[in-house]
């Protein structure tokens, strides 16, 4: 199959509209005359609702309705992950959560909400609102390991010591193994942070009656699931919701939880239909959506002299505030990555998810993999640096070998993938000379280099149901139109499912469009986007359905050229007689006639769900250069290259976006963003976008982005997923940068100023004189 | 307390308006609401993020801290008034769809506008200049690389340097020279 | 929309005062860039605004009779930074407003706004300390002016009188006259950020430029309010220029700033820059005096 | 379309602004109908909406006299107004464009399908304007219609209380406009007849009057006759009707009303 699409950098479908401003985004269609929403959120961190003294905030002109958690007369607990539902009732995910709650468990927590004719009047009910709740506040604790202890408040009857789950793996005897004379043992705690998706546009979402129905209008990644747990949330049959999807100003993850469109359907219902828009202003979308896990880790690795590991133990602690959102998944992906990426014949593990009075961690870009990511190349790095061996070298000799075989995921590495990427990188950014170049350095100011790598696969099988629905119409000039499960937040799934189509059916690009945005009760049945799933499995049903199509075409040019099918093809737009390649008529005049043909005309459409029942290692690796200035404390990165294999590369100009879209979300991830909270109250501290330290255009150097590309056999076009890993190994690779050029190696995120003025001075790096006065002076 | 009204007097992509406005809206519910240019977004409405940014007289502000009635008498631009008569793209428009700098697109009216400031402005930036006259804007989906590109390519093409321009994506990793002590 | 009780637009400086004597609850409004979010926010929601930004008679740089550089108090960061005047006397202070936020803060953010709201994190008020600057206030009694260390009384106070409004800054010539000038502003990220600490410090060298004739230096967010650090200039002040001396002067800042210990940065952190900015800056003041080290 | 609007408080400053590119709106279901030429043509629309003193009827001494801006409406639920005149508003069959039509709009625009001036016209009304001046001017609805001057205001329209009238108006559905609306009165110096002719104008039929004057009794099919052939009547071929349709329908109406009002036929 020679490919005119796959594999060029075709411009993404949508551009020319968003370089335009013409492209409509969930405000964009919201009709003015929609009531405005505003949640009434929690002040305490941990709590009953004993009150909510409504009158005075009633009488702000232009509130139109104030809800509070007492209007919530069936208390219907839904879960909230974009998960596929699971008929296995072991399977379904915690169903932990109200649209309104009288008990909130963080600071943020839903309990009440304003309605009103314009935001003036619903912030000014809201403000009056917030000081007339009675709360019996309660203890809460903010920290997963202190969680799990005796005597810690306790958030969910239902799960013990906070723990939402707890599993183990074990390989061989670790017991035995470390008998084994001569090992170098390696033991490190590290510590990863909780930052925020920052998308630009901020979730909002808007509902109306029609009919008996409810249309609920979000920016979401995932509309059918919406549907599901709107139903669900409000105990209605799931029919009685449409859920309408238009372009998305990002997603990461945070749009793959059902956030509010629950409580404004809800709230639409109770006004007979009336037409309700709930708008997230940013602040609250730093605390009441979802966040990344904060992990803790504590690896302890066991190696012969010759650097091969004899042993290996971890333990996870990871933080997953309020609710169960998407549950254990997170912690376990980590767990099951850990004995994979480094195998070793011995090996103890185990994680915990715990609950805690925080904002509700969730999906977000990595899906756990960056913190794992994190801990494990740092501690490889620790490893390499025990027994005197470069790092790069001590990755290649420990790192999953060609041919290795996971029996539970059926993933198998068919490529020297690692090599591969580590070889391409080196080459990019000159990484063997600067090695040398930095190695011992005493400025004030002194750079480093270093590399990391990282373990990630595409989409959720065998843990969870992988389906994608594809459906593909012809018009009477051959055009098509194609509707996908897999929804458009910014990745491009538009622009690849294309390409896909008009190389497999074998018309132009031109004549290939997109619906592109979802509709429950148009577009065939799928799960959205998450996982980096999109372009592996749309993938898989989008070749099925194209070739299912181009069954019929060829069927139909039969009855018009008499020649048999075995002996046709549509090239280009053209019916071609493959015995001499001779054109005999075109894909317009076959629609044309096939529809108007007073003998047995037909519409050419094709549509089919495709259950993916594989999936695909998806690796690559980081190299970062940084310069650190000691005595202030702050890095400046230098160079950063990214090398990944994510099979075929359908469109180079979208998947380096992707890779670049990584990079900086792992740079920021690295050295600048973290949430904070009051450990006295449970308030967060910097919940906007000024004290939330995003990386600007002026913290970032170019960004480069390259592809090894191994086709992928299990894949329907040779391709792996893209969208999550080039976060993973960012971080790693600075903070292992870092190490070379100071000495001084850090095992907590971010690296920030204040995590640097701290290790430099514990390093002596910084030992200002007038220290010790300044402390007799305190100490006085 | 009475709601103040008064009529605002401008020029709005190269058109005379004449709106009336609460006193108490922002230039971005004016362009929003009442002229219904859609692609002036709110991402943070603080002044942070910059998907509100508009062209007033020539610079770059953020209009959704901008109150709607300080318009008056000024001449102002939006996306929509970028794209030509029968719809052509400018340049900078161009450059951002063919260098893969538009993403989600949601930060994309804004960063344009910011770049049609530069590219117009006759001045060459370096690039940290270039950097630090985009850093108004926010973007999480590209990582700010390919906008980089589409921005100075188009500034150098504006210049008439053809050649450089075409080297900018070529230019992947930067050489740095020795940091100078301070000792 | 904004929570605004009641907004009047003032069309001159008179008409700006007569207003705020008739509305004495209402706020000034300038450039709007902290006044407005502060109303989102809900700290200032629901007030009456006196709006100022029309006033154009209040912007531009200018040099008056006496030889003191005049400042608009409506001119804008990036005006101010791209002003050749402030280039050629006192580019430091084109350098600190370049550093506010972003471009679009920087067009709409006025230097008048960045003083009045007494925050210690103002880029332009470290600066505007270490070059004894002076505030012009016009109110119902005419024009006042107040020197800018006594201009900040306390965080976010400062010496307004009720129905004022700054309408000048001014740099006496015998502040700016042969002196050159550097600030260093410490944040987390590299643009639109607050600073954690800001240091601004300038020098007047001898006719030799071997010894320190004058050295100033300002810091914000060393203290509630922008301070000098009067020790460390008592010291240095008709010292040689040696390595030993900078060294010396940056560690005596220590004994006039009292930074807090916050979640935003800790004590120790904040002293720490302190000390390193004081020495960079100075350094880079030398070099653009023209001054050599231990020469 | 007209690019100023001016709210008259009074009939003063009424007058004051009227010019020829300035038009009155008084109920405004003329004015303010899409595709009105009155409108196109006017550079301000002058509103009478607010001007003082025109929405009174008052009785005095027999006659009833009614403000140009009652509408139709008012006119149907005034115990004050006349029969015979609430008959003729009721030709108007829209409540909802009664609620908005005004007597002294329906008199100014001198329509051909006139609901009212036929009646007013044989009732003998008389009008009281208000001139571009100023100046205050009585005059009858018959010589408004042949030559009133349309830069006047019209102030009040008064009509006889207890006079004997009948109307008849033919169209073809209750909203269309009609080929013919006329009206009978019974006074002093006997019958008077007037009518509004589609397409052809406000008439008073005094050649008719003079017959009925000199032979009561005469013959339905002399009228007929007299009517066919009569050179000063320009009816003509339209969507309305034949010219021959046209002229017979004023012979019988006239005939048929002139015997109702004189009482013939018991």
């Amino acid at each position: 199959m020679s490919n005119k699409y796959i594999g060029q950098a075709v411009t993404r479908l949508d551009a020319h509209d968003k370089a335009m401003g013409r492209i409509k985004y969930t405000d964009d269609m919201c009709d003015k005359s929609a009531l405005v929403i505003r949640v009434l959120h929690s002040t305490v961190a941990n709590g009953i609702v004993k009150s909510i003294d409504t009158s005075e905030a009633e009488k702000v002109p232009g509130v139109v309705r104030i809800f509070t958690c007492f209007d919530i007369k069936e208390k219907h607990y839904f879960p909230t992950a974009g998960h596929p539902w699971s008929t296995d009732p072991h399977h379904q995910d915690i169903a932990d959560r109200l649209i309104m709650t009288d008990h909130p468990l963080f600071y943020g927590d839903d309990i009440g909400a304003v309605v009103a004719e314009d935001e003036v009047a619903a912030s000014q009910a809201l403000r009056i609102l917030e000081k007339s709740v009675v709360y019996e506040e309660l203890p809460f604790v903010l920290d997963a390991q202190e969680a799990m202890e005796e005597g810690a408040p306790l958030l969910h009857e239902k799960f013990p010591n906070n723990v939402l789950a707890h599993t183990e793996i074990h390989m061989g005897s670790v017991e035995e193994a470390i008998k084994e004379p001569g090992l170098i043992k390696c033991e490190g705690w590290y510590e990863t942070q909780p930052v925020q998706h920052c998308h630009i546009e901020n979730f909002i979402c808007y509902a109306y009656g029609e009919g008996d129905r409810t249309v609920v209008v979000s920016s979401t990644q995932i509309p059918h699931i919406a549907r599901r747990v709107i139903g669900q949330a409000t105990g209605m049959d799931w029919g009685k919701f449409r859920v309408i999807k238009p372009y998305v100003g990002g997603g990461f993850g945070n749009k793959q939880d059902v956030l509010y469109e629950p409580l404004c359907a809800w709230i639409s219902i109770q006004l007979g239909g009336r037409l309700v828009k709930l708008d997230v202003p940013r602040e609250e979308t730093f605390i009441s959506n979802r966040i990344r896990h904060a992990i803790k880790y504590h690896i302890t690795s066991w190696m012969r002299p010759d650097g091969s590991f004899a042993a290996r133990t971890i333990k996870a602690w990871c933080n997953n505030g309020a609710y169960s959102s998407h549950g254990h998944a997170i912690a376990a992906k980590g767990l099951n990555a850990f004995p994979q990426l480094y195998p070793c014949d011995n090996i103890d593990g185990e994680t915990w998810t715990v609950y805690t009075n925080r904002s509700v961690a969730g999906a977000m870009r990595g899906y756990g993999m960056p913190q794992a990511s994190y801990a494990f190349e740092v501690h490889a790095e620790d490893c390499a640096r025990a027994i005197g061996m470069d790092p790069l070298e001590f990755r290649r000799k420990n790192l999953m070998p060609v041919g290795y075989y996971h029996a539970f995921s059926k993933n198998e590495l068919y490529s020297d993938t690692f090599n591969q990427c580590f070889d391409k990188g080196a080459e990019i950014i000159g990484y063997y000379d600067k090695v040398k170049k930095y190695a011992n350095q005493t400025g004030d100011i002194r750079r480093g280099i270093a590399a990391s790598t990282f373990w990630y696969n595409t989409a959720v099988y065998p843990i969870a149901l992988e389906t994608s629905s594809c459906r593909i119409v012809m018009n009477q000039d051959g055009s098509v139109q194609f509707q996908l499960g897999e929804t458009e937040i910014g990745q491009g799934a538009d622009t690849v499912a294309a390409q896909m189509i008009a190389d497999t059916v074998g018309i132009p690009l031109s004549m290939v469009h997109p619906v592109s945005c979802q509709d429950t009760d148009i577009t065939p049945f799928g799960t959205g986007v998450y996982a980096s799933r999109g372009t592996y499995t749309l993938g898989f049903s989008v070749r099925q359905t194209a070739l299912l199509l181009k069954e019929k075409i060829l069927e139909a040019a039969h009855q018009f050229t008499r020649m048999p099918v075995y002996n046709l093809d549509l090239i280009d737009g053209k019916i071609v007689r493959t015995t001499d390649g001779r054109e005999l008529m075109t894909i317009g005049e076959l629609a044309l006639s096939k529809l108007y043909t007073t003998e047995g005309s037909q519409h050419l459409t094709a549509e089919s769900t495709y259950q993916i029942k594989s999936n695909a290692y998806s690796f690559g690796v980081c190299f970062a250069e940084v310069e650190v200035d000691i005595p202030m404390c702050r890095v400046r990165l230098l160079n950063i290259v990214n090398v990944h294999d994510c099979g075929q590369v359908i469109n180079p100009l979208l998947a380096a976006g992707q890779v670049h879209g990584g990079q900086s979300m792992g740079i920021g991830y690295a050295l600048s963003e973290k949430m904070m909270w009051d450990a006295k109250t449970g308030r967060p501290l910097n919940n906007n976008l000024l004290d939330y330290k995003m990386s600007s255009f002026m913290d970032h150097p170019r960004l480069v982005a390259d592809f090894v590309e191994n086709y992928e056999p299990t894949s329907a076009y040779g391709t792996k997923g893209l969208g999550e890993p080039p976060v993973c190994p960012v971080a790693p690779a600075i903070r292992n940068a870092i190490g070379q050029a100071t000495g001084v190696y850090i095992n907590e995120l971010p690296l920030s100023p204040h995590t640097l003025f701290r290790e430099f001075t514990d390093a002596g790096l910084i030992n200002d004189p007038w220290r010790k006065e300044e402390q007799g002076k305190e100490a006085k | 307390m009475a709601k103040q009204y008064k009529v605002v007097h401008c020029t709005v992509n190269g058109k005379e308006i004449e709106q009336v406005v609460d006193v108490r809206s922002s230039l971005t519910d004016m362009l929003r609401n009442d002229l219904h240019l859609t692609s002036v977004k709110k991402g943070c409405e603080v002044g942070e993020c910059g998907a509100c940014t508009v062209i007033i007289n020539g610079e770059g502000f953020n209009s959704c801290i901008y109150l709607a009635v300080w318009a008056e008498g000024k001449e102002i631009w939006t996306l929509e008034g970028l794209t030509g008569p029968g719809g052509e793209l400018s340049d900078i428009q161009q450059a951002f769809v063919d260098e893969g700098a538009i993403q989600c697109g949601f930060c994309t009216p804004g960063f344009i506008m910011t770049s049609w400031e530069i590219v117009n402005s006759g001045k060459e930036y370096t690039d940290d200049e270039l950097r630090k006259a985009l850093s108004g804007h926010l973007c999480r989906c590209t990582g700010y690389e390919n906008i980089f590109r589409a921005v100075k390519k188009t500034m150098l093409r504006h210049l008439g340097k053809y050649e450089e321009a075409e080297l900018v994506n070529s230019q992947g990793i930067t050489e740095y020279p020795e940091p100078m002590p301070f000792k | 929309m904004y929570d605004i009780k009641a907004l009047y637009e003032a069309e001159s400086v008179q008409h700006a005062v007569q207003l705020l004597q008739e509305h004495p609850e209402a706020q000034i409004l300038a450039g709007g860039s902290d006044v407005l979010v502060q109303i989102r926010e809900g700290r200032r929601a629901g007030c009456e605004f006196v709006s100022i930004y029309m006033l154009d008679e209040l912007r531009g740089i200018s040099i008056d009779e006496e030889e003191n550089i005049r400042i608009g108090s409506l001119t804008s960061f990036s005006h101010i930074t791209k002003d050749p005047i402030i280039q050629k006397y006192i580019n430091v202070l084109g350098e600190a407003v370049d550093m506010v936020g972003g471009p679009q803060i920087r067009a709409i953010g006025t230097i008048g706004g960045n003083t009045c709201n007494g925050v210690t994190s103002a880029d332009s008020a470290s600066t505007l300390m270490a070059w004894d600057a002076i505030m012009e206030l016009t109110g119902p009694d005419g024009v006042r002016r107040v020197p800018i260390k006594d201009f900040y009384i306390k965080a976010k106070v400062v010496d307004i009188r009720p129905a004022e409004i700054q309408t000048a800054i001014l740099i006496p010539k015998e502040s700016y006259d042969r002196c050159f000038g550097h600030y260093i502003k410490y944040s987390m990220r590299n643009a639109l950020d607050i600073a954690t600490t800001g240091c601004s410090v300038n020098v007047r060298l001898s006719e030799d430029k071997k010894t320190f004739e004058r050295v100033r230096i300002g810091y914000g967010v060393a203290s509630p309010i922008p301070v000098r650090a009067p020790s460390a200039e008592e010291f240095i002040n008709g010292k040689e220029i040696t390595d030993e001396n900078i060294k010396t002067f940056a560690e005596t800042v220590l004994k006039d700033i009292n930074p807090r210990d916050s979640w935003r940065a800790g004590r120790a952190l904040r002293q720490h820059i302190s000390v390193v900015m004081a020495e960079r800056a100075l350094r880079e003041s030398i070099s653009l005096a023209g001054g050599e080290i231990n020469g | 379309m007209a690019n100023q609007l001016l709210m008259a408080k009074s009939p003063e400053e009424a007058v004051a602004a009227k010019n020829a590119s300035a038009v009155f709106v008084a109920g405004g279901t003329e004015v303010n109908r899409l595709g009105s030429d009155a409108a196109a043509a006017a550079d301000t629309l002058i509103s009478l909406k607010k001007c003082a003193g025109l929405k009174d009827i008052e009785e005095d001494a027999g006659f009833v006299t009614i403000g140009s801006m009652c509408t139709f409406q008012q006119l149907v639920e005034s115990e004050k107004v006349p029969s015979y005149l609430k008959e003729a508003a009721l030709f108007m069959a829209s409540r909802t464009k009664r609620n908005m039509a005004t007597i002294g709009g329906n008199i100014a625009s001198k329509r051909s399908d006139s609901y009212i001036i036929p009646t007013l016209m044989a009732a003998g009304a008389s009008m009281k304007l208000l001139t571009a001046g100023g100046k205050e001017v009585k005059t009858w609805v018959g010589e408004y219609i042949d030559e009133g001057d349309s830069d006047a205001l019209i102030i009040s329209v008064t009509v006889p209380k207890d006079m004997k009238v009948i109307s008849k108006r033919y169209a073809n559905t209750a909203q269309s406009h009609a080929v013919l609306t006329m009206s009978a009165a019974l006074g002093e110096h006997g019958v008077r007849l007037d009518g509004a002719v589609k397409n052809v104008g406000l008439l008073h039929f005094c050649d008719l009057e003079a017959t009925f004057r000199e032979d009561p009794d005469v013959s339905e099919d002399k009228i007929i006759e007299m009517v066919r052939v009569c050179t000063g009547l320009h009816t003509a071929d339209d969507m309305f009707g034949s010219d021959e349709y046209k002229r017979y329908l004023i012979a019988v109406t006239a005939y048929d009303l002139h015997k109702r009002i004189t009482g013939k036929e018991v």
